[in-house]
C-alpha cells in the first residue's frame, strides 16, 4: 500500500484522512449534538406513512367516545417516548376523547401521572377527573392484566388510581371490558407492552378497538410484524414522536407549543448527528479509495 | 478424588436434576428456588469481591505503585458507600415504623446513600454509557469501508438505515406516491424491508444457532467431557 | 475392533433413545387435550415437542461423541479466529506487553459466561506455555473465583504451576459501566497487545473494542448476545458468532470427542431445516387453499413445536 | 472490517509519572471553587430551613454530577488524572451499591429472614409475614448457606480445593436450565417462526362486504427472502462440512445476510446512542450551567 504521506493534491488530503485522529471524528460529534441543543434548533418534519397512519387511527375515533392509553414504560425510555405520550393526551383531548390512563409498568403510573399534570391540565382545564378521564394506575402481572381486562375490567381494576371504587366513576361506571374503548395506545419500552397489547387484547377482541402504539428505536424490530394489519399505528423513537408532534400542532396548535414541541427539539442533535455519521462514511470510503495505489485494487 | 470426582459428579447431577425437573408437573418451583439460591451465594461471594478488591488496593497503597493515591480515593469512596449503606446512615424512616432504625429504605434519595447514588454513581454510569455516541461514530469511520462484497452490505445497511432515519430520508424519497408501483423505492419502505425480513431472517438463524451451541455446550459439561473448569493439582 | 465398538455403543444409544422417547408417544397423543385443559400427570405432556427435541439432539450429539471417541475421523472447517488465538498471544509475548481476556459482565448463571470461561482456560494455557501475562478483570465474585480456578489449572497444564499469579485475576465492580471505566482505563495505562472479549456482553462491547482498536490491540471477541454481535465484526479483527462461540472451547481442546460434540450440532442444524422446509411447503399448500386440511395441518403443527 | 492491525502503537518506552499535581491541584481548586459558590448562594437565601439544606446538598450534587460528567468525558481527549479520579470513585461506589443492596434485598429478606424470622422481624422488617412452614424454609436457606460457607473456604489457608464444588453446581444448574429453555424459546421457537408460507395473499374487504384474494407480491418476496435467509445463515453456521460447492455458495450467502442483519442493526441503535449524549449534554447546560 502506498504511504499516504507521499500522496500530493486533494487526493492525497483525502487519503490522509483515512488516518485521522479519531479525538477530531469525537469532536465533530460532541458539536452536531451540542450545538442544536444550545440553539434549540427544529428542522421540519415529514412525517412518514407510519405517524400518519397513526394520526388518522386516532382521527377515526367517534368524538366522545373513551380510550385506554397505556404507559408501558419508565423514565429511562421517556426520553424518546414522553414527547409521544404528550402529543398522544393533546390529540385525544382536542378530539373530546375521553381518556382512560393505565400502567403495565411499576413507573409508567408515574409518567402518566405527569402527562396529566403538564399536558391535560394546563393545555385543557375543562376536563376533570372521573368524567373525562380516568387514572386506573399501576396493576402487576404483565399479559394477565390484559386478559383479565378482555373479560372483565372491574376484576382487574376495582378502584381508580386514588382507591375509588369504579362503579362510583361516572366514565367507567358501565364498562363491562375493554370493548368499552374504541382505540387502545400503548406507550411500550419493552415487555410487557404494545406486543402483548396485540396479542392478548386485540387477539381476545379482534374487532372492538384499534391499537396504536409508540415504541423505542430498538424494539421497533418486534412490533413491525403486526403494523398494519392488527396494529393501526406505530410511531417509532423520536423521529416518529417529532412527526406525530407536527400532524397534531398542524390540526390541533396547543396554547403551549413547548410542550408539543419536544420531540422535534430532540431531533434536532438527531438529524445533524445521523448527517455526520453519514459524512463519516462516505469520507471514510473517499479516503480509502485515495489511499489506494494507482492502477487498482491490492 | 475430593478434587476431581465429586465436583464432576455435583455438576452431572445437578445439571440432569434441572433438566428432569422441567418435565415434572410437581418441579416446577425447583427452578426458581435455585435461581434464590445462586443469588444468595453471589451476595456471600460479595465477602471474596470486597475482600479482593481492599487487598488490591491496599496492596497499591502500601508499595505506593504509581497510581495509588487513586487506590486511595476507591478505598475511601467504596469503605463511605458501604458503611452508610450497610448501618442506614440518615436513611429516611419507615412512615409505619419509625422506632425500627433499620426498617427505612437504604436507597432513598434523602439520604447520603441516595445522594451518591444520584449525584455521582448515576452521573459517571450514564456518562459513560454516553461515551458510546463518539464511539459509534469513530467505528462507522474507520470499519465501514467498501472493501468486498460482505463490508459493502454492512456498510451500504447500515448507510440506508442511517439515511431513513432522519428528515433528509423522506427529502430524498418522500415523494414517490406510497400507493404506486414504485413504493419499494421510498427509504422507509426499503428500511422496513430490511428489518422485518433480512434482519429478522439473520437474527432468527443466529437464535437456532445459539440454541445447538448452547445444547451441545450443556451436554458436554454434564456429561463431564469438559472439564476445564478443574483444577489439575 | 474400534468400529465394533462404535457400533455397539450406537446400537445402545438407539435402544435408550427409543425408551427415552417413549414418553413423548404418550405426550403427542395428549397433547390436543393438555392445550384445553392445563392440568398435567407427572409428566408436563404441553412440553412433549421440546422433549422429543431434546431427546433427539441429545442423541445426535452423544452419537457423535461416541462415534469421534471410537476413532472416526472428525472434520471441522478453519475458524480464523481460533487460528489467531496462539498467533495473538505470540505477539503479546514478543512485544512484552500483556494480554487482556475479558469474560464479559454476566455472572456463571449465564451459559455464554461458563463458555467464556473454559475459553479462558486454553487462552492461559497457552500463555502460560509462552509466559505471557495475562489479566483478567471480573465484574462478578463468583466469576473471579471461577477464573481463578480454571488459570490456575491451565499452568499446571502447562506445566508452569510457579507462574500462577492470582493477583492478575481481580474482581472490580458489579457495575455495568463501572466495570467498562476500569477496563479501558487500564487498557489506555497497560497497552494491551490482545484482547479477547469472550462472554455474555451488552452496550460495552464498543466500549472495548474501539479502545482496544485505538491501542494497536489484535482483538478477538466472541458472543452470543445477537444486539452486540454487530459492533464487534465492525470494530474487532475477529469474531465468533454466536454458535461458533460456544463451539470455541471444544476447537481449542483438540480433543477428539469434543469435536464430536461440534459435529453433533451440525445434525441438529440439518434437523432444523428439515422441520422449517416441511412447514414452509405445508404452509405454501395451505396457503392456496384456505380453510382446507392443510392448512389445520400447518396450524398444529406450528402450535406443537411452537409451544 | 476484521482486518489485521497496521497501526501498531508507537514503539516508545513507556514513561512511568508521578500523578500529575497540576491537573490535580486544578480539580481541586475547582471543586472547592464550586462548594464556595454554593455556600453563597445558599446564604443569600433562607439558609435556616430544612427545606433549603436540602436545595443545599442538592445545588451541590449538581456541581459534583457536572464534574464527573466532564472527567468521564475528558477521556475522550487522552487517560488523565480527572479520569482517573472518576474511575476511581466509580469503581467504590459502584462496588459498594451493589454489594448494600444484594444485602439488604437478597440476603436479609431470603436468607436472614428465613433463618431467624423473629429476629428480622423485630429488628429490620416489621412487616415481614411469618411463613407457613417455617422449618422447611430453614432447612432450603441452609443451602447457599453452606454452598457460601465452602465458597468462602478459599480464603482460609487448607482445603482451598472445596470452594470448587458450589462453583460445579453453579455450572451444572446452569446448562441444566439452559439446555432446555434454549431449546425451548430459541431452537422451537425461532423454528416455527420461519413455518411461513412462500406466497402471500391479501384478502380485501369492498364496502359492500365482499372479500376478494388477491396476490401480494412483495409479501411474496418478503417471505421467500426470510425464508432463504433462515436457510442460508444455518449452512454458514455447519462446522464439519468445508465451505465448498454448494454448502459453500450457500454460507456466501448466509455471510450477506448477517453482513445486512448486522448493518441494520448498528444503524437501529445509533438513534438510542445519540439519545443518551444529548441527555447528558442537557443535564450540562440546562441542569447546571442553566442555559438552553
Amino acid at each position: 500500500m502506498t504511504n499516504p504521506q507521499y500522496i500530493g493534491g486533494i487526493r492525497g488530503f483525502f487519503a490522509r484522512l483515512g488516518g485521522i485522529d479519531r479525538r477530531w471524528i469525537f469532536l465533530a460529534m460532541g458539536l452536531s449534538i451540542a450545538i442544536p441543543i444550545l440553539l434549540k434548533l427544529r428542522f421540519p418534519e415529514y412525517p412518514g406513512p407510519m405517524a400518519k397512519a397513526t394520526f388518522a387511527a386516532v382521527e377515526s375515533v367517534p368524538e366522545g367516545s373513551t380510550v385506554l392509553l397505556s404507559f408501558d414504560y419508565d423514565p429511562a425510555s421517556a426520553a424518546e417516548l414522553q414527547p409521544m405520550a404528550n402529543a398522544l393526551v393533546h390529540h385525544c383531548a382536542s378530539r373530546n376523547l375521553k381518556i382512560v390512563f393505565m400502567a403495565l409498568w411499576p413507573l409508567g403510573k408515574q409518567q402518566a401521572d405527569r402527562t396529566i399534570e403538564t399536558v391535560l391540565k394546563p393545555l385543557h382545564p375543562g376536563y376533570s377527573e372521573g368524567t373525562d378521564y380516568v387514572q386506573l394506575g399501576f396493576q402487576a402481572g404483565n399479559e394477565g392484566v390484559i386478559k383479565v381486562m378482555a373479560t372483565n375490567l372491574s376484576k382487574q381494576f376495582p378502584n381508580d388510581a386514588n382507591g375509588k371504587p369504579l362503579g362510583d366513576i361516572p366514565l367507567l361506571k358501565n364498562a363491562k371490558d375493554l370493548g368499552e374503548f374504541k382505540l387502545v395506545a400503548s406507550i411500550s419500552a419493552g415487555y410487557p407492552g404494545a406486543k402483548e397489547w396485540v396479542q392478548y387484547g386485540n387477539g381476545a377482541m379482534p374487532d372492538a378497538f384499534e391499537v396504536v402504539s409508540g415504541s423505542t428505536g430498538v424494539q421497533v424490530g418486534q412490533l413491525l410484524p403486526y403494523y398494519p394489519k392488527q396494529m393501526e399505528g406505530l410511531l417509532v423513537a423520536v423521529k416518529g414522536a417529532a412527526e406525530y408532534e407536527m400532524l397534531v400542532e398542524g390540526k390541533y396548535p396547543a396554547a403551549n407549543p413547548e410542550l408539543l414541541g419536544q420531540g422535534r427539539v430532540r431531533m434536532g442533535p438527531q438529524l445533524v448527528a445521523h448527517l455526520l455519521m453519514i459524512a463519516l462514511i462516505v469520507l471514510g470510503n473517499i479516503a480509502m479509495i485515495a489511499g489506494r495505489p494507482r492502477g487498482g485494487a491490492r | 478424588m475430593m478434587q476431581r470426582t465429586i465436583p464432576i459428579a455435583i455438576l452431572c447431577l445437578s445439571g440432569a436434576i434441572m433438566v428432569a425437573a422441567y418435565f415434572i408437573s410437581s418441579a416446577q418451583s425447583w427452578g426458581e428456588t435455585v435461581t434464590t439460591w445462586f443469588n444468595i451465594l453471589a451476595a456471600v461471594a460479595f465477602v471474596l469481591g470486597a475482600g479482593n478488591l481492599i487487598a488490591m488496593n491496599l496492596e497499591k497503597i502500601s508499595s505506593q505503585r504509581a497510581g495509588w493515591g487513586y487506590a486511595a480515593i476507591t478505598l475511601v469512596s467504596f469503605a463511605f458507600m458501604l458503611v452508610v449503606g450497610l448501618f442506614k446512615i440518615g436513611a429516611v424512616p419507615n412512615d409505619k415504623h419509625p422506632d425500627i432504625h433499620f426498617a427505612g429504605s437504604y436507597d432513598s434519595a434523602a439520604s447520603p446513600f441516595g445522594w451518591m447514588y444520584d449525584f455521582v454513581m448515576s452521573p459517571l454510569t450514564a456518562t459513560m454509557f454516553a461515551l458510546l455516541a463518539f464511539y459509534v461514530a469513530s467505528a462507522a469511520f474507520r470499519a465501514f469501508r467498501a472493501k468486498n462484497t460482505e463490508s459493502i452490505l454492512l456498510l451500504g445497511t447500515a448507510f440506508i438505515v442511517l439515511l431513513a432515519q432522519t428528515a433528509a430520508g423522506m427529502f430524498l424519497t418522500g415523494w414517490i406516491p406510497e400507493e404506486s408501483a414504485f413504493a419499494f423505492l421510498r427509504l422507509d419502505k426499503i428500511k422496513a424491508g430490511i428489518i422485518e425480513h433480512v434482519q429478522t431472517a439473520g437474527m432468527r438463524a443466529i437464535m437456532i444457532g445459539i440454541a445447538l451451541g448452547i445444547a451441545a455446550m450443556s451436554l458436554r459439561l454434564i456429561l463431564g467431557i469438559d472439564r476445564s473448569y478443574l483444577s489439575k493439582n | 475392533m474400534q468400529r465394533t465398538t462404535s457400533a455397539r455403543g450406537i446400537t445402545a444409544l438407539v435402544a435408550i433413545s427409543a425408551a427415552l422417547l417413549a414418553p413423548c408417544t404418550v405426550a403427542m397423543a395428549q397433547a390436543g387435550d393438555a392445550v384445553a385443559a392445563p392440568e398435567h400427570g407427572w409428566f408436563r405432556t404441553d412440553r412433549g415437542a421440546l422433549y422429543a427435541t431434546l431427546v433427539v439432539v441429545g442423541i445426535a450429539i452423544v452419537v457423535a461423541i461416541v462415534r469421534a471417541r471410537a476413532g472416526h475421523p472428525v472434520k471441522i472447517r478453519r475458524m480464523p479466529a481460533l487460528e489467531a488465538v496462539d498467533e495473538a498471544i505470540g505477539r503479546a509475548t514478543e512485544m512484552g506487553r500483556p494480554v487482556f481476556f475479558i469474560p464479559g459482565i454476566q455472572d456463571m448463571t449465564d451459559i455464554q459466561t461458563v463458555a467464556g470461561v473454559t475459553i479462558l482456560g486454553r487462552v492461559a494455557r497457552t500463555a502460560a506455555e509462552y509466559d505471557a501475562k495475562l489479566e483478567v478483570p471480573t465484574s462478578r465474585s463468583i466469576v473471579m473465583s471461577a477464573a481463578r480456578d480454571i488459570v490456575q489449572a491451565a499452568h499446571f497444564e502447562a506445566g508452569r504451576p510457579d507462574t500462577f499469579d492470582a493477583g492478575r485475576i481481580n474482581y472490580i465492580t458489579d457495575e455495568q459501566f463501572g466495570y467498562v471505566a476500569a477496563v479501558t482505563g487500564s487498557m489506555m495505562r497497560e497497552k494491551p497487545a490482545a484482547c479477547f472479549y469472550m462472554g455474555a456482553f451488552y452496550a460495552e462491547s464498543l466500549l472495548f473494542a474501539e479502545n482496544g482498536n485505538s491501542i494497536g490491540a489484535i482483538q478477538i471477541a466472541g458472543t452470543a448476545e445477537p444486539s452486540q454481535l454487530p459492533f464487534f465484526v465492525a470494530a474487532c479483527d475477529y469474531t465468533l458468532i454466536g454458535e461458533e462461540f460456544f463451539a470455541a472451547s471444544a476447537y481449542l481442546s483438540g480433543e477428539r470427542v469434543q469435536l464430536g460434540s461440534i459435529q453433533g450440532q451440525d445434525i441438529g442444524k440439518i434437523l432444523a431445516v428439515g422441520l422449517i422446509a416441511i412447514g414452509v411447503v405445508l404452509g405454501t399448500i395451505a396457503a392456496f387453499d384456505p380453510g382446507g386440511s392443510t392448512e389445520t395441518a400447518f396450524d398444529n403443527l406450528k402450535s406443537l413445536i411452537g409451544g | 472490517m476484521n482486518e489485521s492491525m497496521t497501526n501498531n502503537a508507537d514503539e516508545k518506552p513507556p514513561v512511568r509519572r508521578r500523578p500529575n499535581l497540576l491537573w490535580f491541584s486544578l480539580a481541586v481548586l475547582g471543586v472547592s471553587l464550586c462548594v464556595l459558590r454554593v455556600a453563597v448562594a445558599a446564604q443569600d437565601g433562607d439558609a435556616a430551613s430544612a427545606e433549603a439544606a436540602r436545595t443545599l446538598w442538592q445545588s451541590i450534587g449538581v456541581w459534583v454530577a457536572a464534574f464527573m460528567t466532564l472527567g468521564i468525558f475528558s477521556f475522550l481527549y487522552k487517560d488523565n488524572p480527572l479520569y482517573k479520579v472518576c474511575e476511581s470513585m466509580l469503581i467504590g461506589v459502584s462496588a459498594a451499591y451493589w454489594m448494600v443492596s444484594a444485602f439488604w434485598s437478597t440476603l436479609v429478606p431470603q436468607l436472614f429472614a428465613k433463618l431467624s424470622p423473629t429476629l428480622v422481624k423485630t429488628y429490620a422488617m416489621p412487616s415481614l409475614t411469618p411463613s407457613e412452614t417455617p422449618e422447611l424454609d430453614f432447612m432450603l436457606a441452609l443451602v447457599p448457606l453452606v454452598l457460601g460457607g465452602m465458597l468462602l473456604w478459599r480464603l482460609a489457608p487448607k482445603g482451598q480445593w472445596i470452594s470448587v464444588w458450589p462453583i460445579a453446581m453453579v455450572i451444572g444448574v446452569t446448562a441444566g436450565l439452559r439446555l432446555v429453555s434454549a431449546l425451548e424459546s430459541d431452537f422451537l421457537a425461532q423454528i416455527s417462526a420461519t413455518m411461513r408460507p412462500l406466497v402471500a395473499f391479501e384478502t380485501t374487504t369492498d364496502p359492500a362486504g365482499v372479500a376478494t384474494r388477491s396476490f401480494d407480491f412483495w409479501g411474496t418476496v418478503g417471505g421467500f427472502v426470510g425464508v432463504i435467509g433462515v436457510l442460508s445463515v444455518l449452512s454458514y453456521f455447519l462446522f464439519s462440512v468445508e465451505h465448498k460447492g454448494v454448502v459453500g455458495k450457500s454460507a456466501r450467502l448466509g455471510i450477506w445476510f448477517l453482513m445486512i442483519t448486522f448493518g441494520g442493526a448498528f444503524g437501529l441503535t445509533v438513534m438510542g446512542r445519540i439519545t443518551l449524549l444529548a441527555q447528558r449534554f442537557e443535564f450540562l447546560f440546562k441542569d447546571w450551567l442553566g442555559i438552553g
